[in-house]
């Protein structure tokens, strides 16, 4: 697999590693343990395209969201995490 | 017919014209008492546990292509009941005891070979962890022997001693585990499962649940039209998201990638089974004499049966660091299975939600091993509404209630189980 | 009471050594250096302050700051790019220290010293290229990893910085590589076996290359 | 030198170096070959036609085919430690002195004591052993099996380590092309004009494909001619790579492709510095698949009889190798193509016996050849080979209408046709198409970026290939974003393809599908009599297509006859999934440089050289090498050096290198509110200048690390976290800092490696200190309190960092100094401790001093414990959110009855502890459901005198005080141990605090 990271440009799989699916957003303090369990546990599991967290940790160290494929590998986008770049948003 | 070489022989006589289908071509009826989504081993053993020991005999087994076609038919055919905690001991156990006895209750050769299965250990602290678990299997009656270096060397004296990065200090063995023949262990249940009146029905795809006004299933919609169905059992390890969400739950689990390889045969190099304690290496020599081996999952998520280099590197790496007198044994196939990987590392066999829908999955890279034993206590469940006692840990509601069953210690994170 | 001295010692003092490696029957292929002693701060720019730390960047060391995976060179100091918001400032002699950078960059950036933290090697000669495929999968073809091209990576598993230099006198293609210190021995290793067959020729400088 | 005679080597012509003679062995006889032959070729020009024994039924077995599609001709190459079982003799290039032996034969080769398994033929039918060797069962592992698994399997291995060296590289292009054919050569062409970075792989040692054997004319001008004019236009190119001996293996996702380059194989071993074979990951835009078709045998009584081959291989034996398989060579062909091999063996002086053809038409030309040459055409099939071992001597033939006839000959050269070669176009579970006119499967989906071209894709012509393939490399290239001018296409003849399908000619005796693992045309028959129809199950039961030449030969005729039997077409049967890789593969090349110690990395200290000058013995922690005891002369056991070294630090000062900690800066005005959300307790608050110990959860509530903090500025943190952890620890943080909490203005930054750290410890710790921090700095209780941390000057101009923090429970201070200054700071403490006794101690001596203290590590924080578990659950703040505060809550994890560490020690004070023993009441009987939990950690305690450990333990607190049954029956032991705080030293913590 080869992954185009936004900042390194096209590398190769083992530079990365995936967490997971994209899709459950960690819920604010405050929310229940049944919304903080579901969360944590339970997963949509896509058979097709599906957004995931994946780490350059052999690159720039950005968390990346990229969307791929689950049936193909193919992937369609590569987008950096909320907090990366945050240097260029406005203060 | 029953097989024996008695019979062997007389179909010599006649060419061999004599012998019938393995199991009966079924086409499906209307209605069953029990319908089992998924003709692999767990599903095939749960319809033959149904048959043999609860006397429900009217039973369907839905496969989509051709039986075994999953994980069944691509796993690296370890059987081994070696686990640390309470719920897995017992159960794995049951299972392994079942193995002892399946050519017989099957009449079949499945081949169950028990040459043994070593873990090493290359540290104080891994060796301690394996007196744990090895004191864990003792406890519960399981045989386990921790090793030193000098019986490691004695009994494998081809590991790499002398100029290993991660010397070999012992390890955790159990004579009892070893291996067994994956596509018989299908067929054999197929075999004796449709000599009992099952139903074995292939190329038949499930494409939806059927529910009363209630919710309850009472059958499923199939590429060979709709079957009724007093139960309905899902033993479909790898799909299992998928064919769940048909009836709208969501589980906790992942489906990954995992390879597994096998050289080209060579005379007999090695006994039993060995993992590498220092990196993501096993491997077992086929009675053909292929050296089969796999290592680790790929690390994301997949329903493709195919899997990438770094993986298939990092286990020849793992290899020829434990016994490099592998470097010109050349690798012959490689190939991937979807492993249903939970959220503990251990599986689920428990009714969900949902009525009349019964769920056996999760079975991450350990789903060979529990073959009879998951077909034993799913059949349980699906006769008397009730766990098996060997699977009570198993249930789907343990980790809303933070009972997990984590061998590894590692979490809700499945590519690390 | 005891006079102490405080020699600092490379990582890769003990395994490096200085002369000829490898096949003898060929021109050397491979020309390996290790270079000593350098300032290495790794500048990270802080919520929002991406502007105010490229400007105080082009205050202090003359050059803009990297943006993108390149390293830019200025009379005393290289600024090698290592992420999203972040460049390595590389430099010798003192001149560019976590001390005398802190003020500078005391509001846009946040400062860490990585002097210590890594050794610095270049690689050169007619097989350069040839010998970094077996340890690395980036592209070094020149059209793809041209003079200034840089990139965060890995060698053998470790992270690593790897740029490219001024080409030598010669012609010859100069890659730099920073790599963690506690690695440093054993990549070194990995890279002598990576480079034998084309015959080495090993040094240390206390200048770059 | 014997001179050798090569009795059955061709008078001229062929690729081979005539005045390159060579010598080798077989079996242990001597032959002679030259340089371009492969150990097949030169078998061959020898006269050997009995090579190897099959798998099954020890039938002898020639040489089949030509290349790496070879089921029959495998040997052991080489000897000694470098012996390769399953080697190919149709792809080992001859090397003088080469040594290869037969295999899966005893005694030998030609007396066979194992094909008495041909007797039991009738019984040993596919699937035989699933239906006996049942009883009794304990018989399986005693009997049956060992006697199928030495009967089984093919060559042996070495049985020591590989001698040789391996490495990996990468390589990255435009276009790859795999086959240097006419197709791929056109496309190398055409791509490399346009200006692509183009890489060509071919397996063979020689470029050219079939046109090596084939010849024809191109633009022109011979084959030949044209190869090496293409080559030379093709080295003139700068960006245009060919590299030989270089097999494409397999295809993986995002355009990665596996390469073999057998680098010197065709030596007695590897030049010294160089590798025996690399493996290549070839990152291209596009690919081509140019990797040609592989002819196809016909199923007939008979058929695997030495001296039976595929028809193109027997052309390329006698025209690239001027070598003669046979001197009166009949044909069995079913189409136009194997008439080449006529005129191939006619050209070299050849006798035809006769050419059976399946076809009922013969062309004009054909007809009129054999009656130049005054052959026989029988239209007809082959139905029996009379012959054995040394070859074949008759071939009976039955001639459509009935009739039948006898053919005499040495040799038999078939064609079936041919079948595409698929396999890199189908592994990614792409299935091929089914082709009419060809019969045979072409490529249909291929994996993104991958096209076929030539025979590959089903054109079998030389003027298709030669376009397809140009047109192909101009498309690829252009694809890959190239502009140039690609020229003018090379042309060649066109020629028509005719062919009648003909799979299997039914008859009496045994007829091969897979010859490798015997598996015949009746076993098929079997297979779906019982059942097993689809092909998967095919060739699951029979073990077609499963052996070394992964049923390049087989799969094919395989599912026609099942197709045949079954009453089904061949596209409603279908293929078997193909799998990777194309070519068996050397298990070490895909291992590479990392074997043997460089199996992994290995991260070493600022102080390993000055610790191994003392003699340490280390300890492989992760990838690092950590000093585990410094033994001393005259000491007996480690225990005893331990012990020492313990009573050192309890008794006056010592000092250990805790670099390997995971070491990261926090920066940033929102350090501490990160830091806060990480931790379980607060960290905001904490003082510039103080330290505080941290404990962090995984989102699911479990302890995840622990180490200590230190903010030495108001937006400065400097964190700390195990050894084990640090590389998950960092990426954890940045994905709370990226992901979960962007808001944060925060920085992180690893500087593992930037500090040299030593934990300094003992009663003495100041008085060393003091001679080596600067004076000016106040080392008092008060002026640095516990937990204070702070920048300190030393004596010599250096700074460094000092922490007021305490492992072992004793007064003790870290020190971390810039890395570089690491070996001259351990230098300097043993020079400035030398008054005061100074000893460095190791991890061993650091572990029991935490254990007596009752510090929780690895083995208690191992995932699946709670902070309450580890008694930290006061540390867990109720007034703000972190990562893993709610699932932490949740009822098993706060039950009553969870294991808890508690300290352990024997009733009998001598008797020595064991991690991993189990606890189990006193006076019941060990079971699942009393088994309370198990031991964690253990040391010998010199301060006590006596072993103690750590526990979790069922309701450990409460139980303090009882006394209860240590059971570890693996190794024999069961003795009481009492249950108890487990801080065993200095409760109060008076010693770290004076």
């Amino acid at each position: 697999m080869r992954i185009v990271c936004p900042f390194c440009g096209e590398r190769e799989l083992g530079e990365f590693t995936c967490l997971g699916d994209a899709k459950p957003v960690r819920p604010a303090a405050g929310a229940s343990a049944d919304e903080v369990f579901d969360y944590v546990y339970l997963r949509d599991n896509v058979a097709g395209e599906t957004s995931e967290h994946w780490y350059h940790g052999g690159g720039c160290r950005a968390w990346l969201k990229i969307t791929r494929n689950t049936l193909t590998h193919e992937i369609s986008s590569v987008e950096p995490a909320a907090g990366v770049g945050a240097a260029k948003v406005g203060a | 017919m029953k097989y024996s070489i008695f019979s062997l022989a007389r179909a010599a006589f006649s060419g061999h014209k004599t012998w019938q289908r393995t199991w009966r071509d079924a086409s499906p009826r209307d209605r069953y008492d029990v319908v089992i989504i998924g003709g692999g081993g767990h599903g095939l053993a749960t319809a033959w546990f149904l048959a043999s020991e609860y006397g429900i005999r009217n039973v369907a087994v839905l496969e989509k292509g051709w039986i075994g076609s999953g994980n069944a038919g691509r796993n690296t055919t370890i059987i081994r009941s070696n686990y640390g905690l309470p719920g897995n001991s017992g159960f794995y156990e049951l299972s392994m005891k079942l193995w002892e006895r399946m050519e017989q209750d099957l009449n079949y050769n499945t081949m169950v070979s028990q040459r043994g299965v070593i873990n090493l250990y290359h540290s104080d602290a891994q060796r301690d962890a394996y007196a744990r678990r090895g004191n864990t299997m003792r406890i519960n009656g399981i045989d386990a022997e921790l090793l030193d270096l000098a019986a490691v060397r004695k009994m494998m004296p081809f590991l790499n001693f002398d100029n290993a990065r991660f010397p070999v200090q012992g390890g955790l063995l159990q004579r009892r585990g070893g291996t067994a023949r994956h596509d018989a262990v299908v067929w054999g249940y197929a075999h004796a499962a449709s000599a009992l009146g099952v139903d074995v029905i292939q190329n038949c795809e499930v494409t939806g649940f059927v529910r009363d006004a209630n919710g309850k299933v009472t059958g499923v919609e199939t590429s060979r039209g709709k079957i009724g169905a007093g139960k309905v059992g899902m033993a479909v390890a790898g799909s299992s998201s998928r064919v769940a969400a048909m009836a709208g739950l969501r589980l906790p689990i992942e489906s990954h990638v995992l390879q597994a390889f096998v050289s080209e045969a060579i005379k007999p190099l090695i006994p039993g089974v060995m993992t590498f304690g220092a990196g993501h290496f096993y491997v077992s020599q086929s009675d053909k004499g292929g050296l089969v081996f796999g290592g680790d999952i790929d690390g994301y998520n997949s329903y493709a049966q195919r899997g990438n280099m770094p993986v298939m590197e990092d286990v020849c790496e793992g290899g020829m660091a434990l016994m490099p007198m592998i470097g010109r044994v050349r690798l012959l196939r490689q190939w991937g299975g979807i492993m249903d990987m939970s959220m503990d590392g251990s599986p689920i066999i428990d009714k969900t939600p949902v009525d009349g829908l019964y769920l056996n999955a999760g079975w991450c890279y350990g789903g060979f091993k529990a073959t009879p034993g998951s077909g034993l206590v799913f059949a349980h469940l699906l006769a008397r509404d009730a766990p098996h006692e060997e699977a009570a840990r198993f249930r789907l509601d343990r980790f809303r209630r933070g009972a997990m069953i984590d061998e590894k210690g590692v979490g809700a994170q499945p590519n690390l189980h | 009471m005891a006079e102490f001295s405080w020699l600092p010692r490379s990582p890769l003092e003990h395994a490096l050594v200085a002369g000829a490696y490898g096949a003898r029957d060929v021109e050397p292929g491979i020309a390996l250096t290790e270079i000593r002693n350098f300032d290495l701060v790794q500048i990270m720019a802080r919520r929002g302050r991406w502007a105010d730390l490229a400007n105080a960047a082009k205050a202090r060391f003359g050059v803009s700051a990297p943006d993108t995976p390149k390293a830019v060179s200025a009379s005393d100091v290289t600024l090698i790019w290592s992420g999203p918001d972040q460049f390595l400032a590389l430099s010798k002699g003192g001149k560019h220290t976590m001390e005398t950078l802190s003020q500078a960059f005391s509001q846009s950036a946040s400062l860490s010293d990585q002097s210590h933290a890594r050794a610095l090697i270049s690689v050169t000669g007619a097989q350069a290229r040839t010998m970094l495929a077996k340890l690395s999968s980036i592209d070094l073809h020149p059209a793809v990893f041209p003079i200034g091209a840089a990139a965060a990576t890995s060698m053998d598993h470790t992270s690593v910085n790897l740029w490219r230099g001024n080409d030598r006198p010669d012609g010859q293609a100069v890659f730099n590589l920073l790599v963690f210190a506690t690695f440093a021995e054993s990549l070194w290793h990995t890279m002598l076996d990576a480079a034998a067959e084309y015959g080495v020729d090993i040094g240390h400088s206390e200048e770059f290359a | 030198m014997v001179s050798l005679a090569q009795t059955h080597r061709l008078e001229s012509g062929g690729l081979i170096d005539r005045s390159a003679p060579l010598n080798f062995s077989f079996d242990g006889k001597i032959f002679a070959g030259f340089q371009g032959d492969t150990l097949a070729s030169a078998l061959i020009a020898n006269g050997v036609k009995l090579v190897g024994r099959s798998f099954k039924y020890h039938r002898p077995r020639g040489i089949l085919t030509a290349g790496s599609e070879e089921p029959n001709a495998l040997v052991e190459l080489r000897s000694g430690a470098r012996r390769e079982p399953n080697t190919k003799a149709t792809t080992a290039e001859l090397y003088d002195g080469l040594e290869a032996a037969s295999q899966n034969r005893w005694p030998s080769l030609r007396h066979d004591l194992m094909a008495v398994n041909q007797l039991f033929a009738p019984i040993f039918v596919a699937g035989f052993y699933y239906k006996t060797f049942m009883w009794p069962a304990k018989f399986w592992e005693a009997i049956y099996e060992p006697a199928i698994r030495r009967a089984a399997g093919l060559g042996r291995a070495a049985g020591v380590a590989d001698p040789d060296h391996y490495d990996k590289a990468w390589a990255h292009c435009d276009v790859l092309i795999a086959g240097s054919g006419p197709a791929g050569l056109a496309a190398a062409l055409a791509a490399g004009r346009i200006g692509a970075r183009v890489i060509l792989c071919e397996e063979d040692f020689v470029l050219g494909g079939r046109l090596l054997a084939d010849g024809g004319t191109i633009d022109s001008m011979p084959a030949a001619e044209w190869i090496s004019r293409t080559l030379a236009e093709l080295a003139a190119l700068p960006d245009v790579r060919i590299m030989t001996r270089t097999t494409l293996f397999g295809v993986y996702d995002g355009g990665t492709y596996g390469a073999i380059e057998q680098v010197n194989d065709h030596l007695p071993s590897p030049p010294q510095h160089q590798v025996r074979q690399r493996l290549w990951r070839i990152v291209a835009k596009r690919s081509i698949v140019a990797a040609g078709a592989i002819e196809r045998p016909i199923v007939f009584t008979g058929n695997d009889t030495p001296g039976v081959m595929m028809a193109s291989a027997m052309r390329t034996y006698v025209a690239r190798y001027a070598a003669a398989p046979a001197r009166r060579v009949a044909l069995f062909t079913n189409n136009a193509d194997g008439w080449r091999t006529v005129e191939t063996a006619l050209g070299a002086g050849l006798q035809i016996a006769a050419v059976v053809d399946a076809r009922p038409d013969v062309s004009s030309e054909h007809r009129a050849l054999a009656t130049k040459a005054g052959f026989p055409v029988l239209n007809g099939s082959v139905v029996g080979v009379e012959g054995g071992k040394d070859g074949v001597r008759k071939i009976a033939v039955s001639l459509i209408g009935g009739a039948r006839a006898e053919v005499e000959a040495d040799g038999l050269a078939v064609s079936g046709g041919w079948n595409p070669a698929v396999g890199l176009t189908s592994y990614h579970r792409g299935r091929p198409k089914w082709q009419d006119d060809i019969s045979a499967f072409v490529p249909d989906s291929a994996p993104p970026g991958m096209m076929a071209a030539g025979a590959a894709n089903g054109a079998y012509g030389l003027g298709a290939c030669l376009r397809q393939g140009f047109a192909a490399g101009a498309a690829a290239a252009q694809s890959a974003g190239r502009a140039g001018n690609p020229g003018t296409a090379p042309v060649g003849d066109d020629e028509t393809f005719s062919l009648t399908p003909l799979w299997h000619v039914a008859g009496k005796g045994k007829a091969f599908v897979d010859y490798q693992h015997d598996v015949t045309a009746s076993d098929i028959e079997l297979a779906q009599r019982e059942g097993f129809e689809s092909v998967e199950h095919l060739k699951r039961y029979t073990t077609l297509g499963m052996a070394t030449d992964q049923g390049k030969t087989s799969n094919v005729a395989g599912l026609a006859i099942m197709a045949a039997v079954s009453a089904k077409s061949i596209p409603e049967t279908g293929t078997t999934i193909y799998r990777p890789p194309y070519v068996p593969v050397a298990i070490g090349a895909f291992a590479g440089h990392h074997r043997d110690e460089n199996f992994h990395a290995t991260r070493l200290t600022p102080s390993h050289h000055w610790a191994a000058e003392q003699g340490a013995v280390f300890v492989d922690t992760g990838l690092w090498k950590r000093a585990q005891w410094y033994p001393r002369s005259g000491e007996k056991d480690w225990l005893e050096s331990v012990t020492r070294e313990v009573k050192a630090v309890r008794g006056g000062v010592g000092f250990c290198d805790v670099s390997t900690l995971g070491k990261i800066d926090v920066h940033g005005p929102d350090a501490g509110a990160f830091l806060d959300r990480v931790y379980i307790n607060t960290f905001s608050s904490l003082a510039v200048g103080k330290a505080r110990y941290g404990l962090m959860l995984r989102e699911d509530g479990m302890v995840y690390d622990d180490g200590t903090t230190s903010r030495l500025a108001e937006d400065h943190y400097f964190l700390t976290t195990t050894t084990a952890k640090a590389g998950p620890v960092m990426q954890h943080l940045e994905f709370c800092r990226q992901v979960l909490f962007p808001e944060l203005d925060a920085q992180l930054t690893s500087v593992s490696d930037q500090w040299a750290q030593f934990s300094i410890a003992g009663p003495k710790t100041r008085d060393l200190l003091r001679e080596i921090v600067d004076p000016a700095e106040d080392l008092s209780n008060e002026g640095f309190p516990f937990m204070g941390a702070r920048e300190v000057a030393l004596r010599g101009g250096i700074k460094a960092r000092l922490f007021r923090i305490s492992f072992s429970g004793e007064m003790a201070f870290e020190i971390s100094v810039p890395a570089r200054y690491g070996d001259a700071l351990v230098r300097n403490l043993m020079l400035a401790g030398k008054q005061f006794g100074v000893t460095p101690y190791g991890t061993e001596a650091l572990g029991v001093m935490r254990i007596e203290k009752g510090h929780v590590a690895g083995p208690e924080l191992n995932g699946t414990t709670t902070a309450a578990d580890l008694g930290l659950a006061k540390m867990m703040s109720t007034k703000k959110d972190f990562v893993g505060r709610v699932m932490a809550g949740r009822e098993a994890l706060v039950a009553a009855d969870r294991q808890v560490v508690v300290g352990i020690k024997p009733t009998d004070k001598t008797r020595r502890l064991r991690s991993g023993a189990h606890v189990i009441p006193k006076g019941e009987i060990p079971g699942p459901d009393n088994d309370l939990g198990y031991v964690t950690s253990v040391c010998f305690s010199p301060t006590l005198d006596q072993w103690i450990g750590l526990a979790l333990v069922e309701r450990g607190r409460e139980r303090i005080g009882e006394i209860v049954h240590a059971h570890d029956p693996l190794r024999g032991e069961d003795y009481d141990v009492e249950l108890c705080n487990p801080v065993f030293y200095d409760p109060d913590g008076g010693r770290q605090r004076g």
